[in-house]
């Protein structure tokens, strides 16, 4: 089945039973799961993600603790799994012993907001020794010579953040997004025309009808304010797991709607199939 | 030496600086740093700074000679006066150059983040007189402890937003104003207020605050041998050191014990740049812990982390204890008030002289940043 | 015209002014009048004041012109920024003065009355600055509303004597100042702060004051048409006009509407001189009422009542009300946060722009005589 | 009988009977009493008259009231009054009005502590002309030859300020106070070697001892805040008469003990005899 990619975050270690978040959201038919590690001073992130990474870190929640966490179910994941932190956590160690560690852990993909094309570098050949795929992302103000340069450094996917501003759940989607995702896939068909990452949009996606419609712009949608609000807030892991469920299956309508243009994502991208 | 001063070749000083922002800001970043290369090359924009560095912020400030203390503690001081500047310390330099640059590129509106409240004033102050919008950061920790700072900030007509995460000082601030600025980065000018920060930041600010260093060495009898700052993010001592670092004087940078960033931290990224960071084994920033919320914070640009690395100025800390007593000690004997923050260089300059960091004879000059109106409720409290 | 402002012969402006204090201190203003009479004519003396009013107090201060309130109210309007003197007012001329003026007389200790605590900070510096005792009088009501200024002080090393008498404000302090005085007329100098008193105050105090005045002269690129400053017990105001009294210039004093002597005083003896005086039917002496501590004062000095009565400067005033928002334009038109003192001056500029008073196209020289730090708690209060 | 002079100061209207306080000093002994004409800034005083001043103002005393109290005992009083208050109660109505309503009440003499020698012109003219005795000051610090001058211009006594400072009671009578005696009498031995005017020692006297000895330094004493405390702590008239007596007689006594080197003052004094 070659769906709209769902991308649910959670921020790793935001309770003790974090893990049961992770596979609830396995089971109700994420594609990948982002999993924040969670930093100090979580620059780009709201205030959903602020809350949920500090109650994480004053749970006594690190690096170590959370991969040895993954470890722990690595027979029972079936998606993979992409990091998602700041560079601090990652130069700390080393980008080599970092990414190394993401490995051993059996985590796919990273994802760095803080680290730009002009700096990803060292990571980026630390990831690729390492067997890890990093990420990179684009804005809706990133020049198009730029853009390219990150749709053909970017691994795992193409990240393209929904709108100008921090993650954190907002009224309506930006109409940026169908914009940028637009300009990646002319960049990615110039660049090579047979075969491309796929193209998920994020940043500030919430509700059934914004994932249906970043799901539209793209070739999939991370969500994650919205989730972690509910965590947050109290829901169980089944409860996560219905909300999920919901948002696939609003994700996979607008997929039938839309499926004369889609993608054959499954060949491209390395998470899937 | 002097190259070590110069344009940073893409924003690096050494090892340190660059530019670790999220992409929605890196166009912005690089729109500044073209915007000021342009602004500081043109005469036009050096001579309308100028002049409101003159007759608007009282430059040139005196370099004062402190009599008593130089008597008492056996060595020659020079004191540059920051505290004499409009709005009570150097922020104002940056702020005016910046304020003036944001005005050039059209923007309507200045996000500022500040910790003792001075960055805040200063960059309120600099959008009334030029008309524009104001939203400053303010940790709450800082709101209470700064009071009349922030009176004096909404009395400019500036927003004053609290931040209420993480340490509720200077750090969660400038996270605080970073988010503000990706969400309005078009219409909005970020006006850091030190040497931190992503490219081209530390550069610009580090220049707009060579005034200080540059008239304190035209004003000096001599070049001394030793020139002292206080460090918080570092501006003031970049500005002062700048106008010395082609000279044979000793940088000597005083951080807070609690805040020690060149001291007690190790090379990481925070806020944009790549410097020297307080931090934990995982890479978990720090928070700082000092009486004075300029200081209170776990980075330091990254110049002084590539200076500090090449062994052309020296770091060291005071604690809380002795700033105090410095406070009261400048007071007594020269009749000056000065700010926790600057302070800190005093009490170092007191602790060591006659000692081989500070040998009797030698000739300091030491920056005093900013004055303690702002200070007088915590000196008070301490009483 | 410039005879209006020569030496007063026997202490007398017109019929103002004069020695009116207990025989006990006539010995004490005598040779306190020979000695500034020596000192001032002395060219060592006046080198070594302008020596501290540069290094030291930040002098000359700058004249600054004021961009949006001129254009917004249709004249040209120039401020002259004692806000910016170490202190954070004119104060600092005045006692940098005195103070070289006691330790040349021998003397070991000041002796001061405060009322905002502006004149209090400066005798504090001085006496620490120059190794002189100081102690301080201010009334009880004003030790309330001026905290930080008390502070200051304390933390300078002075000793800040409570006043509980009377209305508790500047009146009774100066009272307590003198009869201080007299018990210690030979160790101490009586360092007043403003331009009244018995000769040779009136007289030495405005001559410290005139650097206010000749500087702004200096500086100016015209003769404006008007002068204007606040006046308390006028100093500011008398330096400042000093510098313009023999030019066609008018010469503008503004009061606060509760404390004015000049407006609805009558000519009475309080505090040593003959002048103008807030007073009832019998001569009890009235107290005054402002919102700006440094204004609350019933009297004025001599030389006012005289520029009044031969109409050479006139003198008007401003309410409360008008004053707080002139502190809050002026603050968010150009970015200076004045004393609220200082405010009456703007206030009676803001009011009478495009009145016959003060026509459009008029030029103007306004002396801002404090910053407004010390206010902040009381604008605070009342927003 | 010639003794030494006892002159008690009154703060006028410092209490509704304050007619009564006077009444009984003069019956107690007094020679001469000074009514303090209460000013709202007596720059000359110490805390105890500052407080008396304030409570007869607070109380509504005003000159014209004062003056119409006195001239309503004026058939019971027997010794002089002298008035006591500051310039600008002086200059308010004017010299020449301000010493006629005086000697309309009757009162003898006139003393304004802030009105030395070299601004007392005007209102020394206005005192002579109507027929008031303008009593001048001299201070421990006046030098010579200004002091002959105060000597030669004083009317009715000679104040003699026994010390530098406000008025108000002190452990010890200052040493000044004889030195300054010495050379007031010296001055007046120069200029007219056949009669003088008595002076008076005043300034923070109080208690037996010390009113004896300032008795023997100069030809009689003033004393004022030790006898007003006692008014403001409740003393009835005839507890102050008791005060003034016991002061009454230790003057006495050290006049007898002195008496060799006593002056024939009652002749040189209008104000006895
Ligand atoms: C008076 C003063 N000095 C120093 C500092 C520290 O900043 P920097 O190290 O950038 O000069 C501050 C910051 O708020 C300050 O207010
Ligand atoms: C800032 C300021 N301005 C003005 C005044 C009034 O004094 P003057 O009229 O003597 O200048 C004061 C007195 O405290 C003051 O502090």
């Amino acid at each position: 089945m070659t769906a709209k990619l769902l991308v649910p975050y959670l921020t790793a270690g935001v309770t003790e039973n974090w893990l049961d978040y992770l596979l609830a959201v396995q089971e109700a038919g994420a594609d990948a799961v982002e999993i924040g590690l969670p930093f100090s001073d979580p620059m780009l992130d709201g205030v959903t993600i602020q809350e949920s990474s500090d109650r994480a870190l004053a749970r006594g929640a690190t690096v170590a603790s959370i991969l040895r966490d993954v470890r722990g179910v690595r027979d029972r994941l079936r998606v993979p799994l992409i990091a998602f932190t700041y560079a601090n956590l990652v130069y700390r160690p080393g980008p080599a012993v970092f990414c190394r560690e993401l490995a051993d852990a059996g985590i796919r993909g990273l994802i760095v907001p803080d680290l730009p094309l002009d700096e990803a570098g060292e990571v980026s050949r630390a990831a690729e020794a390492a067997g890890v795929e990093l990420t990179l992302l684009v804005a809706p103000v990133t020049p198009d010579d730029r853009l390219a340069e990150i749709v053909s450094r970017s691994r795992g996917y193409v990240y393209a953040i929904s709108r100008m501003g921090t993650t954190g759940e907002r009224d309506a989607l930006a109409s940026s997004a169908a914009a940028l995702t637009a300009r990646i896939r002319t960049a990615q068909q110039r660049a090579n025309p047979d075969g491309r990452l796929p193209v998920l949009v994020g940043f500030g996606v919430s509700g059934a009808a914004q994932v249906a419609e970043a799901g539209r712009a793209g070739d999939g949608v991370v969500v994650g304010s919205a989730l972690m609000r509910r965590v947050l807030d109290g829901a169980t892991p089944h409860d996560l797991g219905a909300e999920v469920a919901s948002l696939r299956a609003a994700l996979d309508r607008c997929d039938q709607e839309d499926s004369a243009d889609r993608t054959a994502y499954a060949e491209v991208s390395g998470h899937r199939g | 030496m002097s190259a070590l001063m110069s344009v940073p070749v893409a924003g690096r000083f050494g090892d340190f600086g660059g530019r670790f922002v999220p992409e929605s800001l890196v166009p912005a970043c690089g729109a500044l740093a073209s915007a000021f290369a342009a602004a500081w090359a043109d005469p036009d924009f050096r001579a309308e700074l100028d002049d409101l560095l003159a007759v608007y912020a009282g430059r040139p400030t005196p370099l004062t000679p402190a009599r008593t203390l130089s008597a008492d503690l056996g060595i020659e001081l020079l004191l540059k006066r920051e505290d004499l500047a409009h709005t009570g310390s150097h922020k104002i330099n940056n702020v005016l150059g910046q304020a003036l640059l944001a005005r050039r590129m059209g923007k309507s509106r200045l996000i500022a983040e500040t910790g003792a409240g001075q960055h805040g004033v200063a960059t309120a102050t600099a959008a009334a007189l030029l008309g524009l919008e104001a939203t400053v950061y303010m940790g709450e920790r800082d709101i209470e402890r700064q009071q009349l700072n922030v009176l004096r900030m909404t009395t400019l007509g500036a927003t004053v937003v609290p931040v209420t995460t993480g340490s509720r000082t200077l750090k969660d601030a400038t996270n605080e104003a970073m988010r503000a600025w990706v969400a309005d980065v078009g219409d909005a000018h970020f006006l850091l207020g030190s040497v931190g920060g992503p490219h081209p930041y530390p550069w610009m600010v580090r220049e707009l605050q060579r005034v200080i260093g540059d008239e304190a060495r035209r004003q000096s009898p001599y070049v001394p041998d030793v020139v002292v700052a206080c460090v918080g993010g570092g501006s003031n001592s970049a500005g002062t050191f700048a106008g010395f670092v082609d000279t044979p004087a000793r940088l000597v940078g005083v951080e807070a014990a609690g805040g020690a960033a060149m001291t007690a931290g190790r090379p990481g990224v925070v806020h944009g740049a790549r410097s020297m960071v307080l931090q934990d084994a995982e890479g978990q920033v720090a928070e700082a812990e000092s009486i004075a919320a300029g200081l209170d914070y776990p980075g330091i640009g990254p110049e002084h982390a590539h200076l500090g690395a090449v062994g052309r100025a020296e770091y060291f800390t005071v604690s809380d204890t002795e700033v105090i007593s410095a406070v009261r000690r400048l007071a007594r004997a020269e009749g000056i008030i000065c700010a926790l923050e600057s302070a800190h260089a005093v009490a170092w300059v007191l602790r060591e002289a006659g000692t081989p960091l500070l040998p009797t004879g030698s000739r300091v000059i030491l920056t005093l940043s900013g004055r303690g109106d702002k200070d007088m409720a915590t000196l008070g409290a301490v009483a």
